[in-house]
Order: structure tokens, then C-alpha cells, then sequence
């Protein structure tokens, strides 16, 4: 009958099964990048700790945490961006914006911190926002418009603090975001990272917000066809990046006890490398919450375990850049090698069949 | 003239002996033989996934055999890209066309040939008169400085022929043009590849539209699954003997539409009109109706099913699901109202061809799949496979990617992601294009099953035996308008031409 | 903004190819002459106001300074259209030019009588060199350039810092016929400004009437039609990073020449108001579109409200606000043009854009 | 779906919102107690002045900036001084002068169990925290050239008094203007702490009747980026064309200010003055673009830096007002109130002594 048509073809069946082996060797090359990673991570941690004087203790613990909190926050919203094939490069200008609004806002309106860090939070999201209307609505380039919102927001960052820096917060809040938790060396601020994390790694990877991305990411006309609203779920993502840049400008303040125009400067390129670090494809797609959150932790303890061992800051620079680029051309170095392998052993199958 | 005597005595043009080319671990390619004569137009087929376009690919310099000879005039012809191809007088016509949108007509047709004044720069005013004349040539005209952007896919397509013709090339390859040409077009298209034959030129021609092939072509060449079956002169063959080469037995009747009892009105369309693209459509489909929305590629057609399905924003009128007002410009609502559209593009419109089969067959059910928001992977799977099993897809994982799968597959798969939403309409946009003829019957078994379920069909096609052969009733449209209702006894090639063509406009 | 416009986004985003045949070019002529009229009204209206606000503005003393300020962020623009045209990007400019220039400093500290076009040479080559990094792990690895040039920002700033190790080059290191260079006029133009102006116009006749020039809008219009029409992709883009570099290279060699001090730090930064400049002046980010004289103007207009904003005594911390809404404004009017020609060209042909 | 998405988003900002304030809430106090028993604790101890200096200090600098000339030519005075105490000399630092990473860098030296931090704040109140914890991990911490708030270290370092840099400068500038003109300032960024406490003081010394005749019309800020204060340079001279004098009292405006100057119809005719190094400058006060500039000495600087370090590692001083300590070829220095040590008054440089230096 028709349907056997699509059975007759006799190779077909030993096609699929060298099919499957490929896919499962693509799947490898692609997939297995998360368990690399997080491979890495450990040997990383590993080799510190022997050899760094000073690095596996409770106390190096908490401050290399620290100083992860504000890149591992910017990371989360920033994977399911960039899974959409956008970027947001204003992040560190919007946490820099948090801050000084904060700073201003304790300086001149009377009003209460605790009232005032919610309305950071919300002005982030309105600066997501805004970025959200040029991309989604204008319909333009994410990457122009974020080059342009980070200009603009850094700006507007040191245009409303000027030439001072706030730094009269009460004492007990800036200890307290410091502050282990009791009994522990671990940071009371990575809770709500973790608690973040998972918010951000369900979405993605368990709802159908999260499926939606993916399709978006590789296809977004197809995405579209299939119903799935392009534009509302981007523009509530850069909305979601800005809102959490509010709560990091937050931390920020609070963690320096300082709120200047010039904080969290050039951060971007940090949160950025560790997402590529984390596996998401730049164009979209492709990627995990698990590879990046593992991302962002070698990127921090290489770089603390380096700082102890007194490495240069200037090397520091460049092992970041040297990062980055080994990030991106090592898994398609991967795949090129094992397509290789594939050709080459298919052709030896053919000469023999 | 007598191609085929002429055919027979001068020595072959074109040698391709042994071609082997796999990627990856699939073999693309296992031993082609292909012989192309001066003078000669030679056919190309064979199901979907049998190998063509990878000949065509290498026959282009786009890709290198991994083993095979290759011989032109009798010297072995050694192919390192796209431009070895052409200086060795190998043009190609792809199947779908590739353009530069930013740069004008002219560039496109003379990108890296571009006519040159004094210090080699580029003389534009030359290049552009050299367009003109190739257009005359075709009998078309498009303005050659105008941007690529914006023109129709037949423009696109005509632009494609003129970039061909315009290295007077020894071999044509053409892979698929008709595919959006009208029938004017088409018969242009054939009267330039005569005169290159006539001028002694081969011409390969690849095409799943029997009657243009044997129109055509002298000699016919079939490939199954990457390996060559026959070469054979097209005078000595019948079209029901090449069917059963290429799929290797005999395919029973094409099109079984059976008649469904006819149930009440589900989507109606009333004065639907887009600026500049269509206007003022209106009409009404039924469940357990088949309604074939013909016309000339162009017409507006698809542009008509993006608007009913909310893709694009429409100017003025409305669509009722089943009396109730559709809001316009939201797809995600048309789903819910029960309609499904399963587009014309499948790569660029139907498929995330980077996704696996099961993602992709349940992306437009992931809401109703999901418990408090949540995703289970096994709910998921069950319903990708139920659907993909129901309709036959041949795949080794469901977890492989969908883009590894022949175009019959995708396009079942297609299917597959918008029955699983249960749809009371389906609106299917060209439902059989470049889909093997086995993949073909079944598609259409499927579609009167589908009516027999009670469903409404809306089908765009541009092969008027399918329509014909599926709809109860046919609807074409015209530059936009529909100027015709045709029921299925009134309906016949001549009438849907007449009509298509505009000079049905008035009656 | 219907929602397949957002879905692709890019293809809209582009305004029409500079070079359009001589019988029928209205339109694109229009869209072309729009963008840089708008940018030259700009630029008057700017200079206007700042004139009324001070006469001296308009002395040629200022116009000398004005045309002396662009002419290095001229020749970064230039080569930076040439990279964005065939849809990649280039950030890490800044840098280049920042080792370049140390370099050169370098070079006359070791060897004081080098004559200065043997310095101006030896910059260009090593800022060639430096784009030959990027464009081999680019054209060769198959990576994205955003992604690259942002690890070679990094890299490259890094091994400038870890050479200078603090030290810092003075105008008095430097011979004074090479610092002549930096500040002598002909005419009572400034030497940087010729030397600008020589380069943009190359570069523009180049892309307009030469083979490989229109081959490089092709490769950014259509990457996939490009490889089958027989473009060289990977040389081609390879070379225009290398060109890239090497134009980086000139700026920082003549960055030296004009600010005669200089430290590891010199360009930080920079790449952000390059690619600004190329944007703004008409070049679509997502390439196939746009010319170097667009971007040329861009970076005048730049420089202007910079030197402007110090003479209106506006707070210059507005200035790097007014640099990120002037992006946004410029990428935003691109979209209107290029939506109105999809108008158009829907009107024109039977099926929509 | 989307609302309940934007729902859930809202809630977990203000859920977490709540969690760091409920995590301020509870023992913040004693967190903050804890810290400054551990400060105070240092500070009240008793000093005794004839302790001998300790060998095997381990002594650390930690600049705004690495890549800053200035300050490599203060830490290698401190590395002098270093292993004049027969100590171990280390300098680490930040390759861009933010505060944030300076903190990073205060930890890691805690970390390392250093005796002695000698640092130059980015910011007076951002490296607090950390400065508070090496502290009580029982580090002694020197700054030098820009201060923190007192109760984070120990001693501060003056390279000179406000007061002295404030009339040296003016006075400089009235010399070459003749007394009487409009002058501005060209600083470097705007919330640079010591460059405001000039500028305010020689707002003061300009009240003084001497200088009744000159009239402050403006202070530009250059970043201390060479570019922008090359441009502010240029825009000053635009707006005020009456312009008679500028002072820029940091080593980067001045430098790019002179270049400017140098270059354009203003050479000679408008005044400049500030603080720059001897080799920045050598060449414009040679050709007269430049008469006489100001400057303390980087090395000397670090050099006593390293001493009163030292010193507090050594218990010769706690840091209290009226400890004296001797600093090698430089002397004995006595603690001022705030424990801050003055360098003393800042050298000028004119055509005359200029090629005696070479920093």
C-alpha cells in the first residue's frame, strides 16, 4: 500500500542505524559540553586546593561566593536571552543605574530601604523594558540596541549621583549582605541566587515558556507559525534582566556600602563570557542553566585561585579573554574532529561493502 | 531537429562515473552514473532523499565528491568550489533561489562577473543594460537596479534564470524552477533552455512534474536512495514506469478524495483585504469540505491563509470560527479557536529543524501538555509518538533532529505537531511540494480522512491535478481577488486556468 | 509591529546598498541621501546652537582641534564598517590600538632614531597582525566575530598592560617629528584629518566600484548565496579583519603621535563609540548595507557633541548619555526607512517583502 | 500564561527583596560589633616606642591601579623601605581603579596572612568592609594618597596637607597670572575624594585679600582620562576667552593640559599650573608652555607609607595621635590627629631644578 513506500527503500534501516550512532556522537559533542564543564570546575577546585596556599578555607569560601553573587544573578536572565538568539549588553549599566537611584533616593526622599530596594527592583524593570520596546517593538537588533542602552544608562547612571557617592547606608544592612550563614562560611546572599536559579532553570527547562525559547532561539519564524507570541515572551525577558540588574544594583550598594555611577563597570563582558563559558550557543538555541551556573563558578574560583597564587591582574585579563575564545572555538573544534572521524570511517564501510 | 538522433551521436558532454558522497554517516550518494550530451535536456529524478540535490550540489562545485570521476569534453574535470564550476561553463538554477537582498537585481545577476571600466572598477551603467537584455531575453521585466528585497519568489526565481543564462553556460543545471513559476513563466523558461540546446548546450533537468519532464527532456536518468536505477530515452518510457523506478514498485491511484457528508459552516472569511496584497476576500468552508484555493503563484493565496491565521495583521474585514469573531493578528488564538495552518515554507515556516522530531511535533500542544505550568518529558513523548506513529514517520529516534529527516518526514511531522492540536479547520498551504509520490497519496489519503473526521480544509495548491483531484469545491484567486467559484463538476484544467490567468475576471 | 516582522528582524533592519545602477536608483538614492543628510543637519544644528551659545566655536583655532578630535575615531569607523558590512563586528579595536600605540612608544624608547614612517609601518603591521588573530579564529574556527574580538579585548588589553607593567610613555621619549605629525596643519588642516580623509575616501571607492568591495556587501547580505556564487567567504572576511587591524593599527600610531603620553590604558573603551559611530552613520548591524562615509560622518558628529558638551559647560557626564540615545535614535530611524521601503517594494511587485 | 509568568517574576524580586532584608535584620549588630572590637582592640593597645622594627614583615601594596605610573613609582619607594626593614615587599592591585575589585584584593591578602595592607582607597567607603576584616584577622592597615574613613585604618599617609597643596597651587598660579585674572581648574573625576578637599580649600585661600584680583570661574573634570581632560582643556579656553590660568593638580590633566596648550595660539599667553611628575612636563616647562608645577615624591611617599606600616606591625605606634616613628632617610614623623602622618610640603618644579628629578 502508499505508506509502504516509505519502507521499501532496502539500505534505509542500516542508514538509520548509522544515523542514530552519528546523532548520538553529534549529541555527544553537543550535550556533553554541561559535564565538561562541570568536569572542569572540579579539577579546577581540585588543583587549587593542593597547590594554592590559603584557597580550600572556610573564610576564602564566603569571599570568592561573594564576589560571584552579582555575576551569577546577571548570568540567569542572560542564558534565556541569549538562548533567544539576543543579547542584553546593558546589564552592568542597569545595575550601575540601580545603584546610583538607590544612593539617590536614600540621599534626597525620605523614604525607607526597604521601600526604596523594591523600587529599584521595579525601575530595573523599567529599564528592561525599555530595551524590550526597541527590540521587540521597533523590532530592531538587540545587539545595537543594548550597545546603545549601555551607553545610555551608564550615563544617566553618573548624571543622576553626579559627582558624590552615597555611602551612609545603615551599618547592620550593609554587614548583613556580607554576613555568613550563621554556623557556616556560605554567604546568607547565595540563597536567593539558588532560590533565583531554580526559578530561572524550571522556566526554561521544565515549562512551556521555556520549550517556546528554544523553538524561538532556532527558528523564530517557525516559533511564530506554531504560536508562540516572539515578541511578548522576548520583551518579558529583557523586562526579567532588568529587574534582576535592579536587585544586583541593590546588593551591590549594600555589599560596598557605596552607591557611584561608576559600579559594576564593563561587568557585562564577565556575565557574557560566563554564559558562552556555560555552553548557550551565541546564536541561540542551544544551552543550559546547569553549564552556565557551573560557568560562572570556574570562572570565579580560577580567577580567586589565581589572585592567591599573586598572579598578575594584568594575566588575569588575559586568561578571561583566552576564556572566552577557547569557549567558543573548542566545542566546534569538537564536532569537527568527530565529523572527521565519521567521514573517515564511512568511507572505509563503503570501500568494504 | 532531431535532439535524440543528435543525442546519440556526438560523445558526451558531461561524464559523472562511480560519484560516491556521504555525509556524516548517511550516504548521500552511492555511485551515480550521469551522461549529458551537447544538444540534449536531460531529466533528473527520483523520490525525495534519493540524491538529486546532492548532485546537483556537487555537479556545483558546492560540494566534493568523496570518490568518482569526473569528465568534461573527455579531460577529468576537477571541481574546488563554486567558482571552478562556473569557469567551467556549469551553471546552476537551485531550488530555492539565493539572493542578495541588500544589493540590486544587476549585482545579483553579476556578482564576481561584473563588467569593468578603466582600473577595473565596476561599470555599473554596462551591467545594468547587460540585466535588460538578459530579461528581454526571458521576456520579463524587472527593474535590474532595483534591491533584491521585496521581489516575489517568481522574480526571485526568473533573476536566478538570468544569472544562469548570463555566463552562456555549456551546462545548465536546473534543480527544481518551476516549483514557483506560472505556466507562461515555465513555457519561457523552456523556450531559453531549447536555444541552448539548439546552440549545443546540455541541460539537466530536475523536476517531480512528470509532464514538464517528458515535455522536456530527451533522456531520463532515475536515482533511488543515492544509487542510479536507469538512464534511459524519454520516447521509450511511460509515466507509471518511471513512477515505479523511483519507488521501486507500482503506486495505486493518486488522488482519493472521497466525498464526506457535508456538516455546518466552520470558518468564514468576509471582506478580508490586506494593502497591496490582497483585497476583500470572502467565502466560507464547511466541515468535511476539501475548498482548493487556486491561482498563479503570486496571487496572494498564502498571504490570504497567513491573514485568516493571524501571522499577519489584515486591513479590513473579518474571519468567524464557527460564527464567532477570530481576533486578527494573533495566531496563538486562531490555535485555540481549533484552526491550524500547516505553511507553505517547511524549513523556514513549518519545522525548528534543529529541534528533535518530538519537540517539534508537540511544540504547539506544550500548554496543553503542561500540569500547573509544568513540562513532564514523558507526557511529551507519549504524544509525539502516538502522533508520529499514527501518520507513519520514518525516523530512527524521536529524539533525533528533525532537519535528518527526508522532506516526505518533515512534512509528515508537520502534520503530525498540528493534528495532535485537534483542529476543527486545516488550512494546508501547497501540502504535497517536493514530496515524493509515494509520500504524496498518503498526504492526500490523509486529507479526505481528515474531512471524513468532519474537518474543514482549506487547501493551497499550486498542482492543478491536486486540486482538481481533492476539492470539492475550487476558489482562485487573481492578483489578489478571488474572481472565481468553481463547484467540483464545474472544475477542469481549462476553467481553473481561464480564471487564474485573469480573463475569468469579468464573467 | 506585526509579529513575523520581529521574527526576522535582521532582514528588515537593513536600509537599501549604497551603489544602486545609474537608469532607476531614486529610491535607493532617497533612503542613502536621507541618512546622510539627517546626519549632516545633525551636525549643523549641533554646531549652531553651540555657536550661538559661543562665538568661538566656529574659530579655527576650535575647527582645528574639532577635525584633529575625529580624525583617529574616523579611521576606526572606517574599518569598522568594513566589518560590519559583511555581518560581523569588531571590538576589539580599542585595544589594538591601545598595544599599538604603546608599541610605537616602545619602539622609540629602544631605538630613538627610528624615523616615524618606519614607526607608522611597523604599527599598521602589528595592528594587521592582531586582526589576522581574530579573522583566522573567525574565518577559520567558524566562530562569531561578537564573540571573538570580545575574548580578544581582553587578551590583547591584557598583554598591552603585562608589557607596560605600569611604565608610562612620555612626549619627550618620542622625536618631535613625529610628534609634529600629531599637531602640524597643511593648510590649516590638521595632518590626522588628511590622513583620515585619504582613508575614507580609499575605503569608499573601494566598496563602491570594486569587485571584492561588492563582494563584501554580498557576503553580509546573504552568507549561504554568497559561498555558491563563488565569493571566497572565509578569505574575504578574514581580510577585512585584517584591515580592520591594521587601520586600528594606523589610529593608535597616530594616537601616539597626538597625545604623546602614553600609558597601557590608552583607547579603553574606545570600541564602544567606534561601533557607535558606524551605526549611527547609517551602517545596519546586521550588514549587506551602509558606507564608510556614512560612518565617517557619524564619528564627526560624535567627536562634535563631545567637544561641544564641554564648551556648552553641560555636565559631561551627559555625554556618554547623549552618545547612547544618539545610537538608539539612529538604528530606530534606519528601522522607519527600511519599513517604509518594504512598503514600497510590496507596492511594487505583487507578493509582499 | 505570561501574566502568571510576570506574576511569578514580581514575587520571587519581592521575595528576595524581603530575604535580604530579613537577613539584615537578624544579627546584623553583632556582625558590625564584632568588626570594630576587632579594630578597636588594635588601636588601644599600648604603643611602645622603643620596640625594634620586626624583620619578616609581610608587607603588601595595593594601589588604585596597577598600570599607573604614579603609583609604580610610590610602591617601589615602599619596596625600598620594605627591604630596609628587611621585610617582604609585594604589590598587587586592580588593572582598572575600581573599588570593587580592590576589595576582591584586600581579601585575598587577608587571606595570605599579610601584616601589613598599604593602600590607596578608590573609593573611602567601598573597601570599609574588607579593610575591617583584614583587620580583624590581625592585619595592620596603612593608606597612602587617598584616605579612607579613619575608623578603617590605622594611618593615613598625607603627601601633604590639603591646606599645603591648596596654597602652594594658588599661590603658583597668582605668581605667573600677575595677580589678578580669571582662572579655572581642570580635576580629575568629579567624586575624586582628595581633589574636592583641594579644590574646597583653595576655594578658602582665594577669599585671602592677596588674591582678591582672581576669580575662580570654573572646575572642568577630566577623568584623569588624557583625552577627556585634553577636550575639557580645549572647552575651557572656548568658553572663557578671558581665561588667564588653569590649575590642574593631578599628574594626568596637567600633563594633557599642557599638551593642548603647547599645540595651540595659547601657548604662553594662558597660565597653567597643577601637580605632575618631572618627566610628564619636562618637556613643556623647557618650551616655555609651562613655568613652574608641583609635586610631592611618589617614592618618598610609598617609602614613609612602608615605614608606618612598620612601625604599627612593630608596636612601635598604634596609630594615636602624637606617636613619632622614624622613617629611614626621611626622618622621624609624629602622628597628627586621625593618626594621619604628613609627608610635608610639595616640591616645585621649574626650568631651573627640573632635570634633577627623573620619576
Amino acid at each position: 500500500m502508499a505508506h509502504d513506500s516509505l519502507y521499501t527503500a532496502p539500505p534505509s534501516g542500516a542508514v538509520a542505524g548509522r544515523e542514530r550512532g552519528r546523532l548520538a556522537g553529534l549529541r555527544g559533542a553537543l550535550g556533553s559540553w554541561d559535564a565538561a564543564i562541570v568536569a572542569g570546575l572540579a579539577v579546577v577546585v581540585l588543583l587549587a586546593s593542593v597547590s594554592v596556599p590559603n584557597f580550600a578555607t572556610g573564610r576564602n569560601a564566603q569571599f570568592l561566593l561573594l564576589d560571584l553573587v552579582p555575576l551569577a544573578l546577571l548570568a540567569l536572565p542572560m542564558t534565556l536571552i541569549v538562548i533567544t538568539g539576543e543579547i542584553d549588553l546593558s546589564v552592568a549599566s542597569m545595575v550601575g543605574l540601580g545603584s546610583t537611584l538607590m544612593g539617590q533616593m536614600w540621599l534626597s526622599s525620605g523614604l525607607s530601604l526597604e521601600l526604596i530596594c523594591v523600587l529599584v527592583v521595579l525601575s530595573g524593570a523599567l529599564l528592561g523594558a525599555v530595551n524590550g520596546v526597541f527590540v521587540t517593538g521597533f523590532g530592531l537588533p538587540s545587539l545595537a540596541v543594548t550597545i546603545g542602552t549601555l551607553a545610555l544608562y551608564r550615563g544617566l547612571s553618573f548624571v543622576v549621583l553626579g559627582d558624590q557617592a552615597v555611602a551612609d547606608f545603615p551599618a547592620d544592612w550593609t554587614d548583613a549582605v556580607v554576613q555568613p550563614i550563621p554556623g557556616t562560611s556560605i554567604p546568607v546572599m547565595v540563597v536567593p541566587v539558588l532560590l533565583l536559579a531554580l526559578v530561572f532553570g524550571v522556566v526554561l527547562h521544565a515549562t512551556p515558556v521555556g520549550r517556546a525559547l528554544y523553538a524561538m532561539g532556532n527558528n523564530g519564524e517557525a516559533a511564530t507559525f506554531a504560536g508562540v507570541s516572539v515578541a511578548r515572551t522576548k520583551f518579558w525577558l529583557f523586562v526579567a534582566s532588568g529587574a534582576v540588574c535592579g536587585l544586583v544594583g541593590v546588593f551591590w550598594t549594600l555589599r560596598y556600602a557605596s552607591a557611584r555611577g561608576d559600579n559594576a563597570t564593563g561587568l557585562e563582558l564577565t556575565v557574557v563570557t560566563a554564559v558562552l563559558l556555560g555552553g548557550v550557543s551565541i546564536f541561540g538555541g542551544r544551552g543550559g542553566l546547569l553549564g552556565v551556573v557551573a560557568g560562572v563558578l570556574l570562572l570565579g574560583v580560577l580567577r580567586n585561585a589565581l589572585q592567591l597564587a599573586d598572579v598578575d591582574a594584568n594575566a588575569l585579563t588575559i586568561v578571561t579573554g583566552t576564556l572566552l575564545i577557547a569557549s567558543v572555538v573548542l566545542p566546534h573544534a569538537v564536532a569537527d574532529v568527530r565529523a572527521r572521524l565519521h567521514r573517515r570511517r564511512q568511507r572505509a564501510q563503503l570501500t568494504a561493502s | 531537429m532531431s535532439p535524440d538522433a543528435r543525442g546519440t551521436k556526438a560523445p558526451p558532454l558531461l561524464v559523472l562515473d562511480d560519484i560516491r558522497k556521504s555525509f556524516g554517516a548517511v550516504a548521500a550518494l552511492r555511485g551515480v552514473h550521469l551522461e549529458l550530451h551537447p544538444g540534449e535536456a536531460h531529466a533528473l529524478v527520483g523520490e525525495n532523499g534519493a540524491g538529486k540535490s546532492t548532485l546537483v550540489k556537487i555537479l556545483a562545485g558546492a560540494h566534493a565528491p568523496d570518490s568518482g570521476r569526473m569528465t568534461l569534453d573527455g579531460h577529468p574535470l576537477l571541481l574546488r568550489g563554486p567558482a571552478d564550476a562556473r569557469s567551467a561553463g556549469i551553471a546552476v538554477i537551485y531550488q530555492e533561489p539565493t539572493l542578495f537582498p541588500d544589493l540590486t537585481v544587476a549585482e545579483n545577476i553579476f556578482m564576481g562577473r561584473q563588467p569593468l571600466r578603466s582600473f577595473r572598477r565596476i561599470d555599473t551603467r554596462e551591467m545594468n543594460r547587460a540585466a535588460e537584455r538578459l530579461f528581454d531575453r526571458l521576456g520579463v521585466r524587472i527593474d535590474p537596479s532595483r534591491p533584491a528585497r521585496g521581489l516575489s519568489i517568481a522574480d526571485q526565481q526568473l533573476v536566478e534564470i538570468a544569472k544562469a543564462l548570463s555566463f552562456d553556460a555549456r551546462i545548465l543545471v536546473m534543480d527544481e524552477p518551476t516549483a514557483a513559476l506560472s505556466g507562461v513563466e515555465v513555457e519561457r523558461l523552456f523556450g531559453v533552455a531549447r536555444s541552448l540546446c539548439e546552440r549545443g548546450a546540455a541541460v539537466l533537468f530536475i523536476s517531480h512534474r512528470f509532464d514538464e519532464v517528458f515535455d522536456l527532456c530527451q533522456r531520463l536518468t532515475v536515482l533511488r536512495d543515492g544509487a542510479w536505477v536507469s538512464s534511459d530515452r524519454t520516447a521509450d518510457l511511460t509515466v507509471d514506469e518511471v513512477v515505479r523506478r523511483m519507488v521501486g514498485r507500482d503506486v495505486a491511484s493518486l488522488y482519493p478524495k472521497q466525498d464526506a457528508p457535508l456538516r455546518d459552516t466552520l470558518l468564514e472569511v468576509r471582506g478580508l483585504s490586506r494593502a497591496g496584497v490582497f483585497s476583500d476576500v470572502s467565502f466560507s468552508v464547511r466541515g468535511g469540505e476539501i475548498v482548493a484555493l487556486a491561482g498563479l503563484v503570486g496571487a496572494g493565496r498564502s498571504e490570504v491563509a497567513r491573514a485568516i491565521f493571524g501571522i499577519d495583521r489584515h486591513d479590513a474585514g473579518e474571519v468567524r470560527v464557527a460564527g464567532r469573531v477570530l481576533p486578527a493578528g494573533s495566531p496563538r488564538k486562531a490555535i485555540a479557536a481549533g484552526m491550524a495552518l500547516v505553511p507553505e515554507d517547511r524549513r523556514q515556516q513549518g519545522l525548528v529543524m534543529e529541534l528533535s522530531v518530538e519537540r517539534n511535533a508537540t511544540l504547539a500542544r506544550r500548554r496543553a501538555l503542561s500540569r500547573l505550568g509544568l513540562l513532564s518529558g514523558g507526557a511529551e513523548r507519549a504524544e509525539a509518538r502516538q502522533w508520529t506513529t499514527r501518520l507513519q514517520v520514518k525516523t530512527s529516534r524521536l529524539a533525533a533532529p528533525v532537519a535528518t529527516l527526508s522532506g516526505g518526514n518533515q512534512q509528515k511531522v508537520v502534520l503530525a505537531k498540528w493534528l495532535a492540536t485537534r483542529p476543527r479547520i486545516l488550512i494546508i498551504d501547497e501540502p504535497t511540494r517536493g514530496i515524493d509520490v509515494g509520500t504524496k497519496s498518503e498526504v492526500h489519503r490523509l486529507l479526505s480522512e481528515l474531512a471524513g473526521e468532519g474537518l474543514a480544509i482549506l487547501m493551497i495548491s499550486s498542482e492543478l491535478p491536486e486540486v482538481l483531484g481533492m476539492a470539492d469545491r475550487v476558489l482562485v484567486m487573481h492578483e489578489g481577488r478571488l474572481v472565481r467559484e468553481l463547484s467540483r463538476d464545474e472544475a477542469d484544467e481549462t476553467s481553473v486556468m481561464f480564471a487564474a490567468t485573469g480573463q475569468g475576471a469579468t464573467a | 509591529m506585526s509579529l513575523t516582522d520581529t521574527g526576522v528582524t535582521e532582514r528588515i533592519a537593513n536600509t537599501s546598498p549604497p551603489d544602486a545602477g545609474r537608469p532607476r536608483r531614486r529610491l535607493t538614492e532617497r533612503l542613502l541621501a536621507v541618512r546622510e543628510l539627517s546626519l549632516l543637519l545633525a551636525l549643523g544644528a549641533l554646531i549652531l546652537v553651540t555657536m550661538l551659545h559661543n562665538d568661538r566655536f566656529l574659530s579655527s583655532q576650535s575647527i582645528k582641534d574639532l577635525l584633529l578630535g575625529c580624525a583617529i575615531l574616523v579611521i576606526l569607523a572606517v574599518g569598522q564598517t568594513l566589518v560590519i558590512i559583511t555581518r560581523n563586528v569588531d571590538l576589539s579595536v580599542g585595544s589594538i590600538l591601545g598595544l599599538v600605540a604603546f608599541a610605537t612608544g616602545e619602539l622609540f624608547l629602544a631605538a630613538p632614531g627610528t624615523p616615524w614612517p618606519a614607526a607608522l609601518l611597523l604599527g599598521v603591521a602589528l595592528g594587521a597582525v592582531c586582526g589576522a588573530v581574530n579573522g583566522g579564529l573567525i574565518a577559520v574556527a567558524k566562530v562569531p566575530a561578537l564573540v571573538i574580538t570580545l575574548g580578544t579585548l581582553y587578551a590583547f588589553r591584557g598583554i598591552d598592560y603585562y608589557w607596560a607593567a605600569g611604565q608610562q610613555i612620555n612626549a619627550a621619549d618620542m622625536p618631535r617629528s613625529f610628534l609634529r605629525l600629531g599637531n602640524q596643519t597643511l593648510l590649516g588642516v590638521p595632518v590626522l584629518f588628511l590622513v583620515a580623509l585619504v582613508v575614507v575616501a580609499a575605503a569608499g571607492f573601494y566598496l563602491h566600484s570594486y569587485r571584492s568591495g561588492r563582494e563584501l556587501y554580498a557576503i553580509g547580505s546573504e552568507p549561504a548565496a554568497a559561498r555558491l556564487s563563488g565569493v571566497p567567504v572565509g578569505r574575504r572576511v578574514f581580510a577585512v579583519f585584517v584591515a580592520s587591524g591594521a587601520l586600528a593599527g594606523l589610529a593608535g600610531v597616530l594616537y601616539a603621535a597626538r597625545f604623546g603620553t602614553l600609558d597601557a590604558a590608552a583607547g579603553t573603551g574606545l570600541e564602544l563609540q567606534v561601533v557607535a559611530a558606524a551605526v549611527v552613520g547609517g551602517v545596519a548591524i546586521f550588514g549587506g548595507s551602509g558606507s564608510v562615509f556614512g560612518a565617517a560622518l557619524g564619528a564627526v558628529l560624535l567627536t562634535t557633541i563631545g567637544s561641544s558638551l564641554a564648551v556648552l559647560r553641560i555636565d559631561p557626564f551627559w555625554q556618554q548619555a547623549v552618545v547612547g540615545a544618539l545610537i538608539l535614535a539612529a538604528i530606530g530611524l534606519d528601522r522607519l526607512l527600511a519599513a517604509r521601503m518594504a512598503a514600497r517594494l510590496r507596492g511594487r511587485s505583487a507578493r509582499g517583502a | 500564561m505570561f501574566t502568571s509568568r510576570r506574576l511569578r517574576l514580581g514575587a520571587t524580586a519581592l521575595t528576595l527583596t524581603a530575604l535580604v532584608l530579613g537577613s539584615a535584620g537578624c544579627g546584623g549588630t553583632t556582625r558590625e560589633n564584632s568588626g570594630t572590637d576587632a579594630g578597636g582592640a588594635q588601636a588601644s593597645g599600648a604603643a611602645n616606642p622603643d620596640a625594634p622594627i620586626k624583620e619578616g614583615l609581610k608587607i603588601a601594596f595595593l594601589p588604585k591601579q596597577v598600570n599607573n605610573p604614579y603609583f609604580t613609582t610610590a610602591d617601589n619607594g615602599g619596596k625600598e623601605a620594605v627591604t630596609e626593614v628587611k621585610g617582604e615587599f609585594k604589590e598587587v592591585g586592580p588593572s582598572e581603579a575600581s573599588a570593587s575589585s580592590q576589595v576582591s584584593y584586600i581579601n585575598t591578602l587577608s587571606q595570605q596572612g599579610m601584616d601589613v595592607i598599604v593602600t590607596s582607597a578608590n573609593d573611602p567607603n567601598a573597601i570599609c568592609g574588607a579593610l575591617n576584616q583584614a583587620k580583624a584577622a590581625g592585619a595592620k592597615i596603612v593608606t597612602f594618597d587617598s584616605d579612607t574613613k579613619p575608623e578603617c585604618r590605622q594611618i593615613f599617609v598625607n603627601q601633604v596637607t590639603a591646606q599645603g597643596i591648596a596654597e602652594n597651587q594658588v599661590k603658583l598660579i597668582s605668581e605667573q597670572i600677575g595677580g589678578e585674572g580669571e582662572i579655572a581648574i581642570l580635576s580629575a573625576t568629579a567624586n575624586a575624594t582628595n581633589q574636592n578637599a583641594w579644590i574646597e580649600l583653595m576655594k578658602q585661600e582665594l577669599k585671602k585679600p592677596e588674591y582678591s584680583k582672581i576669580k575662580l570661574v570654573t572646575v572642568a573634570y577630566g577623568n584623569d582620562d588624557d583625552q577627556k581632560s585634553f577636550q575639557e582643556t580645549q572647552g575651557l579656553l572656548q568658553s572663557y576667552p578671558n581665561l588667564k590660568g588653569i590649575i590642574s593638580p593631578t599628574t594626568v590633566g596637567v600633563a594633557a593640559a599642557a599638551r593642548y596648550l603647547s599645540g595651540s595660539q595659547y601657548k604662553g599667553k594662558v597660565k597653567l599650573t597643577g601637580l605632575g611628575t618631572p618627566n610628564q612636563m619636562r618637556e613643556y616647562v623647557k618650551d616655555g608652555t609651562v613655568d613652574a608645577f608641583a609635586l610631592w615624591s611618589p617614592a618618598d611617599l610609598g617609602y614613609l607609607a612602608a615605614y608606618a606600616g612598620a612601625a604599627l606591625a612593630s608596636g612601635q605606634i598604634t596609630g594615636a595621635e602624637g606617636d613619632k616613628f622614624k622613617a629611614g632617610k626621611l626622618g622621624e614623623f609624629t602622628v597628627g590627629k586621625d593618626g594621619v602622618v604628613v609627608l610635608g610640603p610639595p616640591t616645585v618644579f621649574d626650568k631651573n631644578n627640573i632635570d634633577q628629578f627623573q620619576f
